[in-house]
């Protein structure tokens, strides 16, 4: 079983309010679901939509045509006939009738009914809610629990009744079990909270979709965890009083989407060549420049592989879904204490706005390790030429004193221009290099083992091509997927074992320019035979995959 | 002092500098050198913040911890600097370019944040470091190496505009003046809160009009009659700047919470709590 | 105006907005439909220029040339297209994020440089975009979105910095106020130098404290007797903000030479001089 | 005949002085000459020298060992020996005798002598200048024109005698006979000229070592030409102030290093997407971050070419001599007109402290092409997306309206976030990407036309690779050199015409990342063989790639 939910109107007409009663409830009920917002560039008004794609078996991507349709106004009446499957249900008031071109089955829930239970605005959003958990099995008395903090008596109470209301008029349809205990977690929700978990202390960022998410959430912790999570003036100060922080013992981060990163390059050589662990989040938007803010994109791995001048070592990580992102930003803080370095966490719109109900987060078999030095003898070398892991001493909780600096320096830390320091810390940040390279996760393998075709995807293309491969599998293909984590730098040998005779390798990407699978071309000689892109701004989806393939010649 | 005290002054570092024999820097390192040590904090209690730019090579000059980061942006790293360890004490060192130019927008937003933090700005009207072009500090009209017709825009009075951003402690102080200095610096040491000393430095290979005898020929301490306290006073001390005479001394004083006492659930250092990966549990709790 | 008036007017885009329905935006687009079509101005000789933010929407809304750049940088980009092209008259719309904020930096130097243009800051205290951050202008304390426990920096205060900058045209005004707010427009459009009219403009959607009622119940016009030009006299009535009300009108006048004034070569507009490769013949020269 | 004088002192001596007194009058003489400066990020004190070479053929780099040293103090004549060929000469102090160690002939000026004719400091600056002149072959008559503004008439009348003590203590050796009339231009200067040539009207910028000669050389131009250059608050403003002018019809650029060039970079984006014409120069020292100031490198390639969030075209030119830099800076205006691009100029230290005598730029064989739209229809869409090359209209002057928009808009400018809009837009840069393919400039070729080795460089490296081509060539090797300027986009074909069977490709770079080597590799699908790299801050010169080349096991 598969069914996907799409809730449509405009924004300020209460989507998300609709999303996330859905959501509680149907994964309360042991549904797995992911879900995704598809909205525009503005506050009130336009077109959105959301997708929750729901099944009693895993699920990685939303589909992109729904089961069933909740036109919150007339514009996403008249949209029906595009969004939904021909045998799908649409729930659409009634005033809106004439607008509609869909011909499949429609729910029309009568306005007038709805105004003599209740004046507000939106009545059919909580009747649809009624109408879906019955469908999907929930009991009546479930629909005790949907309620919202800001909402007074009076309100509770219609609202009651309009989900009674909907529940009333409901096929009883699906009737699952609940099965086990998860969590609600969105990617940006689950990128902060892997940064919690390794323990962060001062996250600084300046606002902007889709990243601000990320500083929401830690900000609404702000009190439980002892933490500070500062609004700066602009992203140059997010990134600089990170890097400060950082210097002064505590983990920190920073977040914000390309063009914010764009004004965090010249600190991010600064982190690199004063050797001070930082983490980075940059949640992609389709560019260049102001692009499309709410939209998704995977066009700035090339960017950030390559940004800042001069050379150093950096490492970027693209978790691959909502599990991934909590476990790999993570990890991340532990990688750039190891090698006292920048660490990138590249994710996108997709994953950042994608819900996810995910087995809870077991922090017993996490282990955080600061790679610090605890001795404390007068002699120190901060920057100790020989060193490329840790032994890092902190200002003010050592008797050593200690430079941190932007030049090439000594390495006590002191500005120089000699040959020689030149050269030691170059090639020291090689030795980085090729440690991070040696330990770089290697790609998670997905499909049919005896595949002909092996697709290669990074970040969070994967939820949608797993989807794809299933579905073609499934027709008699033989495909398989490889999904990468850490993009960059690449082990050499990373391919090594998935790479056999006659088997094509198609390129899978949210982008036009193929940047991953040119870093794969020029870090591990492995050239791809065919591509897949989409950069409309829009996610891959399983079945557009599956389209895409059997158009293309492969 | 007598000459055993200063041998004993751990702050005084024997590295030597690359300023240029003369430069008004030497005053400034010297007032802080032993204004330190006078108010008896170790080293290792300091860490000395700085940009990029001739002052900003101060930091290399003493001995205490050092952070010396990118043009413009001392001040969003002394800020991340002081959240993460707010016992150590935070002195950031820059120039007039550093600070007022490519660093303005920090200035603004740090004072407004009233981070605890003493802030000297070697003001020596000029870029220093890449030899010789007009500062904001520059006045209107005066000519340098780069603006040969003079500059086109109006010199930016730093003390009138961190008056008007309600900065808590506004200083201004002249490097060839040690005595006035350094009690400048004992006081914002002492002050709880943003702490700006802009210091008039003479540049001695570029600036050829704001030299030691012009500052000197200009200077005067403020009365002690003088209430620092009164904004709108302050406002009109801050504006007399030029050759009808500079006022030297505490401008304006306006004590308020500092930025970490505007965060009452900061209650020790950041750098001291321990943190586990267990403490989200509570969170995942609510995710269910 | 009467009906047919209004609908000759050129400026008046009938494509529609993303705000949202009752934003304090609409009353400055209208204001400025209104002057600029009054004073007889045509749309092919106004560059409407902006950053990113619901504010900086507004050269997409309005029938002339428009100019919609990136968050924080619609300043460094008029300095640009004015010294290009002085015939145009460019008028800046940007948020209180944008300009105060992100754009900080750019907001200082160009009150300096005094370019001739108009800068209407429309200042909801509240970044509205992004969905209800706090903004620089959001009072200490005040709680938003995102800093559910308050805000933790002072407020700026634009339009005091704005005089101790010594900007050339200081104005403060209100969305909600049409014919005060097309007087201030008009009156800065005849200024010759920077002018700026800071504009309360309230957000329906993230400030639920600083609404149309907030803004209405303290705002008052300034008496004709104030006189704009005294220095410390504007820096007084600048401070004024809040519950004790708000004044509102040209706070500070101060003419001066503007940027291109200053710039004795420039007669005429840079992009109408004809260039050709044998202009450097004469450099040429100089380097046998 | 090649000689190479060296300059040699602390900062404030005078290195300059001298320097542009012997290379104005060599060059008039009638040599070839090149000279580079070797200084520190210093105003005073510090250990700098500056070096020429000259010749009375054709000359590409500076040697790095001198047959001429002057030495201004004490460290000097320290360093004697090192800088020092074994029969080269040294002219220095008679106090500084005891730290001296250089084995072959040394002038000893006495400063007793020195002294009584002048007070000024250095006067052994002067006393060299006289001496090199003579022995150069100029007629003591030539001595008369060296002054200098800032000299008032006892100053002048005590260094012309300074000028003739040492003329008079010189041996006459060579003798050249003027040959041409040649200009003394640096590699900023050149940039400079080029710009101004192709009409150049605004330049905005913020000092930064190496690039502020740029600045300062057009500053000092501003009334002659009637050009704009104005010194901004930071290097967003420079980079959005350009685009600014750029949008109302006047040329426009800026110019940095990479610290600056890091600031840019979401500007960089902005000019793409809003298809401004826009030049930038980042005339690269060596990173990361602050680096070391004063000297060069050439590591930000890979920044440049993908610097900024999201896909879009741009170009990359690197000019490869004082000569091209003034060419390419030309040409960078006019694709930039054609394709509404941003191009990139990189440049290095070593290129632009680099002075050269060259035979005097011709205007009157350049062609400016503004690609403008002289039409002046109601009608008129500012981005047509099946329009690549030029055809703009000008805000102001045009009765059109022109809306510069940085989002995804339609073809009007206006803000879009349809599927088919993105993808048009996408497809446009793509266009324009292939289009500066087909045109790149293809490589200079030099060497042995039955080449078995082919050395790869790209900018500044190709003076002192020429020099090692024709060094190892005289020692019976087969070399050849390709030298890039059109770095990027690289035409895919470009490599065809130059490989060969059984040909090593060796790649030469100032950087230690091979950075050329790989996009060349991507691009081209040419791999390079071995590398020589150099990367301690320092330039390479012909002597230096020659070791390198006969210790490597190529
Ligand atoms: C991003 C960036 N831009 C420019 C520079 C070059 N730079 C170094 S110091 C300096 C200005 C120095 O002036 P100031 O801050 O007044 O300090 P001073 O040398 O006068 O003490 C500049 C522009 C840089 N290092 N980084
Ligand atoms: C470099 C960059 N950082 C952040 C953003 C996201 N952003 C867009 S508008 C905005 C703030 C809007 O606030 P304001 O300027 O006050 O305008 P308003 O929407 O309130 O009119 C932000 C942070 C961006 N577009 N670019
Ligand atoms: S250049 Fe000026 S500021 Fe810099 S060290 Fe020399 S005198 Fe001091
Ligand atoms: S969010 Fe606020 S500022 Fe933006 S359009 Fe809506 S009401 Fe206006
Ligand atoms: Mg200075
Ligand atoms: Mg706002």
């Amino acid at each position: 079983m598969r069914k996907t939910i799409g809730i449509a109107g405009a924004a300020g007409e209460g989507i998300n309010t609709v999303q996330s009663f859905l959501e509680k409830n149907l994964k309360r009920q042991g549904y797995a679901l992911i879900s995704y917002k598809n909205y525009m560039s503005r506050v009130r008004g336009g077109f959105n939509y959301a997708l929750i794609t729901l099944s009693d078996d895993t699920v990685f991507a939303v589909e992109d045509k729904v089961d069933l349709l909740v036109a919150l106004n007339s514009d996403a009446v008249k949209e029906a006939g595009t969004l939904l499957k021909q045998d799908g249900i649409l729930l659409g008031l009634d005033v809106f009738k004439e607008v509609c071109a869909f011909s499949g089955r429609v729910i029309w829930v009568s306005e007038k009914q709805l105004k003599e239970i209740s004046k507000i605005k939106m009545g059919i959003g909580m009747y649809a809610v009624g109408w879906i958990l019955k469908y999907f099995g929930l009991s009546k008395g479930q629909l005790q629990g949907i309620t919202h903090a800001t909402w007074d008596a009076s309100v509770q109470k219609e609202n009651a009744q309009l989900l009674e209301f909907g529940y009333d008029a409901a096929d009883g349809v699906y009737d699952y079990k609940r099965t086990e205990d998860r969590i609600l977690v969105s990617g940006n929700q689950a990128t902060a909270l892997g940064a919690l978990a390794a323990g962060l202390g001062f996250y600084a960022a300046y606002p902007m979709a889709p990243s601000t998410g990320i500083m929401n959430y830690l900000s609404s912790q702000e009190k439980t965890l002892g933490i500070v999570v500062e609004q700066v003036e602009d992203e140059i100060a997010a990134a600089m009083a990170a890097i400060g922080a950082s210097t002064c013992g505590v983990r920190a981060m920073t977040g914000t989407s390309g063009g914010g990163f764009s004004l965090m390059v010249e600190a991010l050589g600064f982190a690199a060549v004063a050797e001070v662990p930082l983490v980075m989040c940059n949640v992609q938007r389709p560019g260049p420049a102001t692009g499309l803010p709410t939209r998704t994109e995977q066009a700035d791995l090339s960017f950030v592989v390559n940004a800042s001048q001069g050379e150093f070592a950096r490492a970027v990580m693209a978790p691959i879904d909502v599990e991934d992102a909590f476990e790999t930003s993570f990890r991340a803080f532990n990688v750039a204490d190891q090698y006292q370095i920048p660490v990138i966490l590249l994710t996108d719109q997709l994953l950042a706005d994608t819900v996810k109900g995910i087995d809870r987060f077991d922090t017993s078999t996490l282990e955080v390790n600061r790679y610090l030095d605890t001795k404390d003898t007068e002699v120190y070398e901060r920057y100790d030429f020989n060193q490329i892991e840790g032994r890092r001493r902190i200002p003010g909780l050592t008797q050593s004193l200690i430079m941190t600096d932007s030049h090439i320096h000594t390495s006590h830390g002191r500005v120089s221009e000699t040959s020689e320091d030149t050269v030691a810390l170059k090639h020291k940040f090689i030795k980085k290099m090729e440690a991070l390279r040696r330990q770089a996760k290697p790609p998670l393998f997905y499909g049919d083992s005896a595949y002909e075709t092996l697709f290669v995807c990074w970040g969070s293309t994967y939820g949608a091509l797993r989807e794809a491969v299933d579905l073609l599998n499934a027709k008699g293909h033989r495909i398989a997927l490889l999904a990468f984590t850490d993009v960059y730098p690449l082990n050499e040998a990373c391919m090594k074992p998935y790479i056999k005779p006659n088997i094509k390798v198609i390129n899978v990407e949210g982008n036009a320019f193929n940047q991953f699978g040119k870093l794969l071309r020029l870090e591990t000689g492995v050239a791809y035979d065919g591509t897949i892109n989409r950069y409309d701004g829009r996610p891959f989806t399983g079945q557009w995959i599956v389209e895409a393939y059997e158009e293309g010649s492969f | 002092m007598n000459q055993i005290e200063i041998n004993e002054n751990p702050f005084v570092s024997e590295k030597g500098t690359t300023w240029c024999p003369g430069c008004g820097n030497f005053g400034i390192l010297e007032a802080l050198n032993q204004s330190l040590f006078e108010m008896g904090i170790k080293p290792q209690d300091v860490l000395m913040v700085s940009g990029i730019g001739q002052a900003a090579k101060l930091p290399h000059y003493i001995n205490a911890n050092g952070f010396n980061t990118l043009h413009g942006r001392a001040l969003p790293a002394a800020l991340g600097a002081h959240v993460a360890n707010s016992a150590l004490k935070v002195i950031v060192n820059s120039g007039d370019g550093d600070t007022y130019g490519e660093g303005g927008n920090h200035f603004l937003h740090n004072v407004r944040r009233n981070l605890d933090l003493v802030h000297i700005v070697h003001n020596n009207q000029v870029y220093g470091l890449t030899k010789g072009q007009g500062s904001p500090t520059t006045p209107l009209g005066q000519k340098t190496r780069l603006q040969v017709e003079g500059m086109r825009s109006d010199a930016l009075n730093p003390v009138a505009m961190a008056v008007a951003l309600k900065c808590s402690f506004v200083a201004r102080s002249f490097s060839g003046n040690l005595p006035h200095l350094k009690a400048m610096i004992k006081a914002a040491m002492a002050h709880k809160g943003y702490a700006l000393i802009d210091v008039l430095q003479p540049c001695i290979s570029f600036n050829k009009i704001n030299t030691f005898k012009w500052y000197k020929d200009r200077v005067y301490e403020l009365d002690t009659s003088y209430d620092p306290t009164d904004e709108n006073a302050a406002y009109e001390m801050a504006l007399k700047y030029g050759d009808a005479g500079i006022p030297i001394g505490i401008i304006y004083s306006n004590p308020k919470p500092d930025f970490l006492s505007r965060i009452p659930h900061m209650k020790k250092p950041l750098v001291s709590i321990d943190r586990k990966p267990a403490d989200i549990d509570t969170l995942l709790d609510r995710l269910t």
